[in-house]
This record gives C-alpha cells, structure tokens and sequence, in this order.
C-alpha cells in the first residue's frame, strides 16, 4: 500500500521532449513507472522512448486514460501546464518546475481548490512509493519498500533522509517532497493525513525547515489527529536570519518560523525530532 | 529582491501615492545642494537594504544646509548590519500629527494577499501587533479581484481614520495595492504614513520587497538592483545563478538545494565546526556553474576546508565532479577538500574525482562522515 | 410560510441615503419589512428614518445582525456592493442596480458560487412576501398573501401578473423579480425549487420574456422535478428580431429564444401559457 | 452596441491580429483611389450593421479601380434590411486556400466567455453548428483567468490547423480575447479567417457587439457608434436615455419596463391592432423623459392612438402624468390616447392626468381594456 501513486498510476508527462523532461522520463520508466504518454504542443504525433506524444494534455487523456502528470517545463510556462492538466480533469498533478512568482502560485491555487485535482509542488522533487512508482526526479536506487511515510518541504535534504532510512533497512510506502514555495498545491497536514489514512504506513518521517509556520500548523494537527508515531527534522539552525524588509511579514508571521520555534513546536506534540538527518533511522521504532 | 527606500517611494509616487519631495545625494555636498534647493529643515536618510537603521543612527534631522552636509558626512560610509551607506535619501522634515501603518504583503498562510492597516503606525508596530494584535486591521485580498473599495473602507473605519482623509487614504491603498500586484512585489509598505501639518497623508518611508521568481517579467525593476553596497561575491553568485550567502565559519560548503544546504552547515556545527556560508548550486547545475561556486568559495580568507556536499536528483553527480575538476584548473588551491556525492550517476561522478586524482581531495560516504572530516581538516589548517 | 425572506428578515439597505434608496426604504419599512439599519461610506453614524447609517457592511451586520441587504447604488458602485455584502456574511443579497456590465456580473458569479450568499438580481424589483416583508420596489398594495408563487425575469411585467392576481383575489407566498440581465444570481430553476419545497406555495407562476434559454430550462426543471402546478406567460410575441450581429451567438443558444419556442417547450411540460397576463389567473385552480 | 467591420477589424488590428490594407470609401470616387492605391483586385464592401449583406448583394468584387468605382456606386445607397449603406469598405481581395471560424462570446448559460473555432468557417456557419456541431470545437473561458495557451492549443489542434500556423493561430487567439475582454464586448468574431495565398492566416471579416452597460468605461469604443445610418427617432430615444425600436403598426406604446412592453404589444396584436414601436421608458423615469418619449412617438406619421402603460415602481406614476401633460403642451396631438396608471403614487398620477382634462385621452383600469380601447380608437381614427 502506499498513498498517492503507485503501479496502477497511469502517468503523463508534460514536457517530454525537453532536456530535463527526457532525462526523468527515462528513469521513471526504467523505475518501473507506468508512464503512458507526454505531451509537447506542436510535437503530436511523434514518439519518444516508445511512448506517444501529444499536442494536449486533453487529447492525451482522451488516447491513454492518464490519470497523473508530471510537469517538466519551463516556469514562464508550467502554470499554463498546470491549469491545462486541472482542465482535462489529470487527478494527481506533480510539477517539479520551480521559479513560478508567488502571485501566480496564488491564483493556480484559488482555481486549484475548486477542483477535483490535487498538485503536488511546484519546485519539488515529486513522489516516489518504493518498487512501484516514481513521479519526479528522486533517485530511485536510495529508496525502498516499507512502512514508513516520508514527507518533506526540501528536494535534496529529502533523499538524504531517504537515503539513510534505506541504508539502516528501514523501508518507505510512500516518499513525497511537497515544495519549498511559500504557496503550493499540497501541504504536511494533507500528507499527514493521508498516510494517518493509509493502513501500510506505520511510523511518518517529517522534514522541514525554517520560514512559514506550516511545521507549526503540522504539530498542532500530529497532537490533535494522529495516532501514528511521527518523527521529524528541522533544517536551518545555523541560518543566518533572513533579510526580511519592514514589518509585514513579521506582523502576518509572529515571531514564528526559526528552527527553534519549530522544534519546540513539533516536540510539545509529541514528536521527537532528529539532530541531523542521518539519526533519524535511529529514532523510528 | 528588496528595493531602496527612495526607489520604493518612487516606485508609490507613480502610482498616485503623495511622497515628499526629496533626492538623493552620493556624497555631502549633493546633500547640500539639495537640502539648499529644498529649503527649510531636511531628514538626512540612509539607504540601506536592512532595517534598524533608525536606531544605528542612520537617519538625522538637519535644520540647514549646512548642518545637512554635515550629517550626511557622518551617514555616508557608515556600516550598518554590515551594509556600507553609500547613498543618503534628503527629504524634507514634515510635521508629524499622526504616523498610520499601511502595508501589503502575501500571506502564505491564507495563501492570498494581505493588507494592514494601523493608526499606531511607526518604529514599533511590530510591539502594537504583540500587545495590541487588535489595533491591526487585516483584509485579505482575493488575487482574482484584487483590493476593492470596501476593503480599504473596512481598513479606514477599523482604524477610526478622520472622515475628511477617506478620499486620500482610498486613492493611497488602491495605489499600494497596484503597486504590490503590479510589480509582482512580496512587500509593500508604507511606514509611517504620517497627517502631516496641513493635515494630509504622505507617505514618508517605503519599503518595496520583490518577488525574485518574477523579476524576468520585470525588467524595470530588476534593473533597479544595487549591487553597490553588496558583497561582491554575492554579486557574483547571483550572476552565475547560485545562491549565495557570506557567513563567519571556516567551513566552505557546497551543496545542491538550500534545504540541504542548510542541513549540511547545521552538521558542521554539529560536529564542531562553523560553515562559511551557504551556497546553493540549485537543481541541474553544470559544470561551470560549480566552478564559479568554487571560486567564490575560495575568494573569502576565512575557508580553511570546502566540503561539496551533492545529492543528485535532477543534478547529475558526474556533472559535478566535472566542475569541480574544471574549476581546480583555473583556481589552484591547497585547501583540504572533502567530496560526497551521493544519487543520480554517482558511480561515474565518484570514477570522475577518483581519476583526476587531487592529493588534498577526500571522499565521503555519509553526511556526517563527510562534515566530520572537513571539520578536522580545517581544525589542522589552522592548527 | 414564503421563501427567501419573511418578517424575520433583517434587511439592511445599502446606499440608504440615495435618492432611490430612501425612497425605497420608507416604502419597505412602510410596508412592516424590519428595515434595521443602512449602509453610505461616509455617512456613518448618520440616522436615516429612524435607522443607523453605517460606512460598512461589516460594522453594519455586526451592530445590526442583519441576514439580507438590498442594494440601490448606482451600476459603477454596485458590484463593490455585492462583494462587500458576500464577504460580510450576508446571506440574502437583493440588487436592484441595472446596468452592470456582464462581464462584471461573470466575475461576481464566479465568486458567489464559492460562498454561501445568495444573489437576487441584478436589474431586478426584487422580492415580495406579502404581509411580511417588501426588499426592493415593487409597489407594496398591488399583493396579498395566499398560495401561488411567483417568479419573474422581468420588472413590471411582474407587477401586472400580481396585481392581476390580487384582483381575482389570488393571493401569493412570495414574488421574486430575478431579474432580466444575461447572467444574474437566481435563475428560475432556484426559485422553482424553492416553491416547490416550500409546503404554503401551492401553485406557481412564472413570467419569461424572449432571449436566453432559462424559459426552455425551466420548462425540463418542471417536468422533471416539480409536482406542483405551474402557469407560465412570456412576453414578446410580436417582437422584432434582435439586431444580432455575426453567428456566435446563434452557435451558442442555436434557434432558441423566440417566445414560440419558449411556448412549446413549456407546453411539452405540461404548463399551461397564458395568451396575456391578465389571463393568467384564470389558468390557476 | 455593433461595430461595423472596418472599425470591428481595425480594433483587432490593435492586438496584433493580420488584416487587410484596405480603406473606407464614402463616394464612388473615393472607392476608385482606394483601389487604385492598393492596385490589384479589390472586394467592396458595404458596412451595414445588419447581417446578410452578402446575399442582399453588398459585397463585390472588381478587378479594376474603374470597376471598383462602379461597384460602389451601386453599393451604396443600398437598402439592406432597412439599414441604407453609406460607406463601403475596399479591401484588396486575397487568394482563399482555407476559410475558419473564430469567435469569442459570452455564453450567458454557463456563465462564461465562450471562444469557439471550426475548420468550416464562412457564410455557412450556422449550418455547420446545425448539421454537425462537433465541427465547432469550444472553450469556455474563466473570467478571471482569461484565455490560456492551452485553451488555444486544443482549438487548434481540434480544428486540424497546419502544424505550421499554430503560432500565428495563438497570437491571432489570444488578440481576439483580449480584444473582447478590453472593449467589453459581448461579441468578438473573425469569419473567415482565412488561410491566404501565401499561406498565412488573415482576418478578412471581422464584427464586434459591445457590452451597452459598459460603453460609460469604454469612451474610445462610445464614440466609434455610427447613427448616420440609423432612424432619427433611435438616436434621438438613446440620447434621452430611452430604448426604442421602430415597427410597422399603428399603435404607438410607452411602457415602462421592457417585459411589460413586449407584453403591451402582444396584447395590442391580441386584440386586432399592431403596435408602432417598442418604447421602454426605463426605471424611475422623470418628466423630461416622458416628453422625450412621446415627442418621438408622435413623429412616426403610422401612429394613429397612443397608448401610455406604467406599472410603478421606481417609476412614480404621477412624474409620469406630468411628463404627459408637459409634452402636450409642446407637442399638440389631436390623436386618441389611452392611458393606464398602476402602482407606485397611481391615485396622484390619475388626479393629474385628471385635472389636466384632456379631450382626447381616456384612462383604462387594466392592461386588456387599454389595449382593447387603444385599437379601436385608432380604427375610428384609420375609419
């Protein structure tokens, strides 16, 4: 078992002709994904790595019956790439593109909301569920099957902790980066839940880092919703502190978003949470 | 991207918001000719991209010209939070009968637009938010709709704002808000929006943050960069496209993404040591890109040991023992070095360091192997 | 019983100092409506017909506890009025404003359906419960309480029909005025629905013009859903055909919208249609 | 509001949409230098704001400037569909490889702008959505996002469009959009867009309808109306804030409310008469108006009774009986009147009407009575 994807997904991937888009293609596909199709506007009709490429997204869902996409193409294009997979009705929507202006991300996600798709990202290394799936660029090698959930704001910081669990024998279901952006499609409480939901997933790795008070939001919902042991990591205690200008975003924030404010957010609802990423394996039951 | 005060207020000023009438002076003498143009008593500010600047003495009343000239002698030059003032703002002195907090920025939370407004504007509406969270009114703003009329209505009656200034006050927060969304800003405040002698609003402080993921549709703005008053080398990160922030430790680090940048120096610590800054290659970085992150690692006197900390997702680790390669060609450096790579290719990047065979170059397998070395290699430099 | 309002309904009136608007709310406060405060930026603190004036929606309701508002602000106002009524939480928004640009009134749409305020209007006389409450302009004595519905897109033909009722002495639950823009808050099928769950409408009338399909809508609503008698009439037998330039906006509505096509439609539903509205009290049992 | 085509196509010319170099002509010898500085065959055109102007024989071809002289000194002067065409448009005639349909509407079922595009475009359209709609393809629009990229693509790739001008089909597509958004229209059309002989798209026909409501924000779009070619009476009704349309009958009608005055109409015919026009006096209407209105009714020689139907509401019957009295006194009439008063301050509006004592005018309890006593007064009169 395993949340969000796995070897049923039927998995399209926008921008498939570009330099990026045909690197991961072909990893996800020797990963075993189940990519059906790409789509590059104005190159329908043509075939790479043994797989259809169609103009839309639309018509790629109406030829293969996709019901996942990952994103690959540039930022000044990916929030048209989004709305158009929102559009043709792509359940899961993973977009690894990042540079896309906050206000953008804003409206996507307005729109988002009135929908019946859920995104992943942008500006993240996608999902990965051990032995079945990958939907984005994690390494496939640093992960394996399990029972431990793994959820995460960083890209890289996210395959070290993947990377370790996997070197001690601890195995994942589910291993999801979610983006670092002030706003994005999906975030910790949605996972959380999901793998509270999912009866594979024992124990849930947390990863997150200073900014924002989502891993503030996390705790508060691990102490009042979960039943199932969680362990996390808080990047950036040796950050130096943002240039943050005026007032504002101290007003909206609090004083809020340094690492010890999470740690001893996440500890008060019980968390225990790792020194460094590779003593998180030890930490996990 | 932050923006200067005077490049903010002129940035408002475009946009219908009333701002005073100053200029800005490169050195003492503009600042007389200008206080002398503008007659009467001057603020003499400096432009710097942090704040507290107010309470290091950047900011000083001048009566004359003269006494103008004087002050901007001893602004110019000084060092606040290790920002250089290079340029002095001389706006006329205004009469002060009431300093309001008017501010827009993105909520993250809500993920919408956020605008404040508070009649006990001025240095401590960070303490009025504290104490007083309820003297802040807050309106959220639809990104679809953008700010209307009633919202600012809801803003001038939560802060009991006299009924004579509505119509000023109404054209100032539909001017901010455009500025906000038009110049894809992350912050737009004015602080203090001061009533002024004669009793009406002007804007006299501006603060403009902008949304870096939005400057290449922002050409205006982006050229508006001062690099002036900025570390070279953060300069120079910037146009190799790293991310790049000077720090005091003798540990040199290089890692691909900011979130294990970030775990990396905190290992360091971890370990004993002290990062000398935080460097993001990004995802997919090339050869050159590494290089130049290499040379600007080794420009800072302080780096005793670099520590390459890579990771490889969309970055390919044989693409990074290139450019680490390449890079020691041009700049020679007897540095203890300590390399992981770790994911996408990293059999060919480790084949890669392994055969160009650098004496003072070490592997690592883990992170923490990697940080404790470079910990004591540096220990042994400076030893 | 009625739908929509009642004489518990607290009606705030926005733009309370204009012209039409004092007009109006003497009449509705005349007429036993709880008129219970208004709304003029600017005129706050002011008292207006023995009613609070208030600069805001919000400080209205949270003063006032009003549920609806009824709006007279002129057309370059009045969508400000709408989205400053929604955000407040008012549950009943009448607007009685015409002249709103459509594309305007897509946007508020877009907007309503995402919050739980109802729209009536724009261009709209409003509602009527006779005996209980009056929220917009039409004129007070031409009803009387009883057991027929009434629904309307247009102004005075509205008032015709009632009155026409009144004087055979059919008496009505409520009259609500929709109101004749391309896109509006209410369409008929919301108000069918309404009189049909509401146990004291017994019979229904509903007043269609040319234009549109909302009357060939209605009339599959009816058969479909309604179990409750249903009069219909609509106007514009004899008009001439619309200046429409170029074939868009037949592509889109295709030959509908002449009264004949109307007509048959409800007919095939079983309504029956009234050759003029002072016939349509004899189509009623 | 309608555009014609030229001023329809020079709009879409603002957002970058290709269309051709031609000219308005207002005499025969205007037509001839038009063509004769565009050289080459010429289409002359006449710009009617009414459909079917092809069939009605409007549009002509001329090889020479001689014959396009000729060509528009047929056309013009023309009756098409009641509208007399005083302008004709020379556009140098292109090649036709392909004719396609592009249009933007609101869609007031769902709500939504609507783009919509076929491969079949040309005069036969309509035939096409009725035999086989799936020609068409369609995209609703979100009014807050506009249309995107994608939307265009899917037009583009449903039409079957050579892969080779997609790019010119995108620039042309969102043009189009933003055209419609920008002017307010309700109605942005190309048809044909044509695939010319160089293989290019070109927007040899073009129509925009503007939004009525919107015309106050749209000033540039306002002034583009052309009344020349419209019955006095119209423009004389929209400049007093009336809506009016002339018909055959000989009852003239003032009604307030649209509805109520189609429904007065109706009710007209249903008795054995036939109304002279559809007058809507509009909501709250004041005296002023009121004898805007009958001063326009009582031009059209047909009118034999008139027939004066209110129901108040925001219109106060007795304004209107005033209105009625005021225009009498400029505008003698020795025809029948009927007149109905009902609603808002009815007694008072009756005790003017009352007081006036006017010979020929009678008042009427309900809407069947006014209609049944209006016919037969204007059959005495016709009698």
């Amino acid at each position: 078992m395993s949340i969000l994807a796995d070897e049923s997904t039927r998995v399209l991937i926008q921008g498939i002709t570009g330099r990026e888009g045909l690197f991961h293609t072909e990893q996800m596909i020797e990963y075993g994904t189940d990519v059906v199709g790409g789509v590059t506007p104005g190159k329908g009709g043509e075939w790479v790595l043994g797989k259809p490429v169609f103009d839309t997204v639309k018509a790629a869902r109406e030829s293969t019956g996709a019901n996942a996409s990952v994103i690959y193409v540039p930022a000044g294009f990916a929030t048209d790439a989004i709305y158009e997979a929102v559009d043709a009705g792509i359940e899961l929507i993973v977009c690894i593109t990042e540079g896309i202006p906050v206000m953008d991300m804003m409206k996507v996600r307005e729109q988002l909301d009135q929908s019946t798709s859920r995104l992943i990202g942008p500006n993240c290394p996608g999902l990965l569920t051990p032995g079945e799936a990958k939907l984005g660029i994690m390494p496939g090698h640093i992960a394996m099957p399990g029972n431990v959930g793994v959820v995460s704001r960083s890209g890289t910081l996210t395959y070290e902790v993947v990377y370790a669990l996997t070197q001690k024998g601890i195995g994942q279901t589910t291993c999801v980066g979610i983006g670092g952006d002030p706003v994005n499609g999906t975030n910790f409480i949605d996972v959380l839940q999901m793998f509270e939901d999912d009866p594979a997933t024992e124990q849930v790795v947390l990863i997150g880092e200073i900014g924002g008070t989502d891993e503030e939001k996390a705790a508060r919902f691990i102490a009042s919703s979960m039943t199932k042991r969680v362990v996390a990591f808080i990047a950036g205690q040796t950050a130096p502190p943002g240039k943050r200008m005026g007032h504002a975003g101290a007003i909206v924030e609090g004083g809020a978003g340094t690492a010890e404010d999470k740690i001893a957010a996440l500890n008060a609802a019980g968390v225990r949470v790792a020194e460094h990423p590779e003593q998180i394996p030890d930490l996990l039951v | 991207m932050n923006l200067h005060e005077y490049q903010s207020k002129l940035r408002f000023a475009e946009y219908g918001i009333p701002i005073p009438k100053g200029r800005v002076a490169r050195d003492p003498q503009e600042a007389y000719e200008i206080a002398k143009e503008l007659g009467g008593p001057v603020v003499v500010k400096a432009q710097v991209l942090t704040g507290g600047r107010g309470k290091a003495g950047g900011v000083k009343l001048a009566r004359t010209p003269e006494e103008a000239q004087q002050r901007a002698d001893e602004i110019l030059g000084m060092n606040i939070k290790d920002h250089k003032v290079l340029k002095v703002l001389i706006d006329p002195a205004s009469e002060i009968r009431a300093e309001i907090y008017l501010g827009v920025t993105n909520d993250r939370a809500a993920r919408k637009p956020l605008i404040m407004a508070s009649a006990e504007g001025g240095m401590d509406i960070e303490e009025v938010n504290r104490v007083s969270p309820e003297k802040i009114i807050r309106e959220h703003i639809d990104p679809f709709l953008g700010l209307r009329d009633y919202q600012i209505r809801n803003l001038a009656y939560g802060i009991e704002l006299p009924r004579e200034l509505w119509k000023q006050f109404m054209q100032i927060a539909r001017g901010l808000y455009r500025a906000y969304s038009e110049s894809d800003a992350t912050l737009a405040e004015i602080n203090p929006l001061i009533i002024d002698g004669s009793g009406n609003l002007l804007a006299v402080d501006g603060k403009m943050s902008i949304d870096d993921n939005a400057l290449f549709r922002q050409p205006q703005l982006a050229e508006m960069r001062d690099t002036s008053a900025e570390p070279t080398a953060e300069t120079e990160a910037r146009a190799a496209g790293l991310s790049y922030v000077k720090l005091d430790g003798e540990i040199g680090c290089m890692v691909n993404g900011a979130g294990l940048a970030m775990a990396t120096m905190d290992m360091t610590k971890l370990f004993g040591g002290s990062p000398a800054n935080f460097l993001d290659i990004g995802g997919g970085a090339k050869a050159d890109k590494v290089a130049a992150a290499l040379r600007i690692i080794l420009v800072d006197p302080n780096v005793k040991a670099v520590l390459f900390n890579i990771f490889g997702g969309i970055t390919r680790c044989d693409e990074v023992a290139l450019g680490i390669i390449e890079a020691l060609d041009e700049v020679k450096t007897g540095l203890p070095m300590v390399v992981r790579l770790v994911g996408t290719n990293e059999e060919e990047g480790r084949r890669i360091i392994d055969e160009a065979n650098i004496p003072n170059m070490v592997g690592a397998a883990t992170l923490a192997d990697a940080a404790r070395k470079a910990v004591e290699a540096a220990r042994n430099v400076q030893g």
